[in-house]
């Protein structure tokens, strides 16, 4: 399942939901993508994701179902904020459960990789000295790349 | 047509979307992004270095060999930086 | 951080007393072990943890150590229940926070995977014809090895 | 000296430790199981394929060549399968 909001999301309950009593699962694997205060060394007092909506929901259910093909999941879940955050706050979720812990970590990490390289979000930056817009990094295409086939 | 900008190219086109009618001669992405820059210096400056732009047709990614069509939404956005 | 404990955890927060508002925090990692209600076949009522009180916090602490030098993380934790669970129980939860995400994706997959061959656990499940204790698996194993350098 | 005993060696050994007192030849864990097996046949059948053993002396894993001393809390188990 996959969400893009504004708001925040309750971690707890969002992992409680996708395990949600199924005895099927041995185990779940979940990563949170927060705002840091130091990127790049400058401080940032805060953080605008721009996104494409529309197409960021598309994007988000190829890379899920895709997921979901490769792996044997129980559940999955991508939740991603846009709009406004501060330092500390939570941009994005993403969750797996599957009978085995090497799927669930596979398929966190490989939903979390593209996601990254794929999703039309963008950061723009508030620093001291004005904003700017993040860039790709090429480590993200990396980390993406291990995932092809 | 349908043109979105996204990102620093919405900022430096000073707008985020618009709609245009571009002749039957502009068949595909790069005949397209030929006839958007040949309109005035702010689309010209925008579209100067393709390999920092990424675009999508109706919500897919696409190369600028992609067919184009009356009624198409084409975006243009940097490379994305979500997550 | 390590627990080992008899009473089940509540995973929404112990994972926000792990990030606990630190805004140096990238992304959180984390992987809860359920109890299955198939494990090889048979159906599963129960099972029963039986541990070495001592020797598990010790080796755990151990664990969690060698991961905070090799990696760079504000925070980890390990959560270990022992006694009767039964299907759709948690077993486990290991959760690591870091500045980068790759760094919290590695040392949370070392954590459970050295953790299950190096803590002094053993699994009895209650099965239709009684009990019978859950043997090693060469997998894990390899999944340790891994991480050996 | 402490002996435990955990899971199925538990079960087989009728308990989950005991205390003994081998005598100064004893000066490894090898030695130590050569001692316990020869005590009865409940230690000796237990003891029989020591691939399936793991040993902790104070609640560190070891090898058999490991020295063993008075005072020394000594276990064996199974390998582990937590998690």
């Amino acid at each position: 399942m996959i969400r893009v909001q504004l708001e925040d999301f309750d971690l707890g309950l969002e992992l409680s939901k996708l395990s949600n009593g199924n005895h099927q699962i041995g185990g779940m694997v979940s990563f949170v993508g927060l705002v840091r205060d130091m990127a790049a060394g400058d401080s940032i007092s805060a953080m605008t994701l721009e996104h494409y909506p529309g197409m960021t929901e598309k994007q988000l259910t190829e890379i899920d179902q895709t997921a979901n093909e490769r792996w044997e999941l129980n559940a999955s879940l991508i939740i991603h904020r846009y709009g406004r955050l501060e330092p500390g706050d939570n941009i994005v979720l993403v969750a797996c459960a599957s009978p085995h812990r090497e799927s669930a970590f596979d398929a966190c990490h490989f939903l979390i990789d593209w996601l990254k390289t794929k999703a039309p979000f963008w950061k723009l930056e508030e620093t001291r000295d004005g904003g700017h817009w993040v860039e790709a990094q090429t480590k993200d295409d990396v980390a993406m790349a291990r995932w092809m086939k | 047509m349908k043109l979105l900008y996204f990102a620093w190219i919405r900022v430096k086109m000073g707008t985020s979307n618009e709609s245009v009618d571009p002749p039957s001669t502009v068949e595909n992405v790069q005949n397209l992004i030929d006839w958007i820059v040949r309109r005035n210096s702010v689309s010209s400056e925008t579209f100067s270095d393709l390999t920092t732009i990424r675009v999508a047709v109706n919500q897919e990614y696409v190369g600028l060999d992609h067919p184009i069509k009356p009624g198409d939404e084409v975006a243009f956005f940097p490379p994305v930086t979500g997550g």
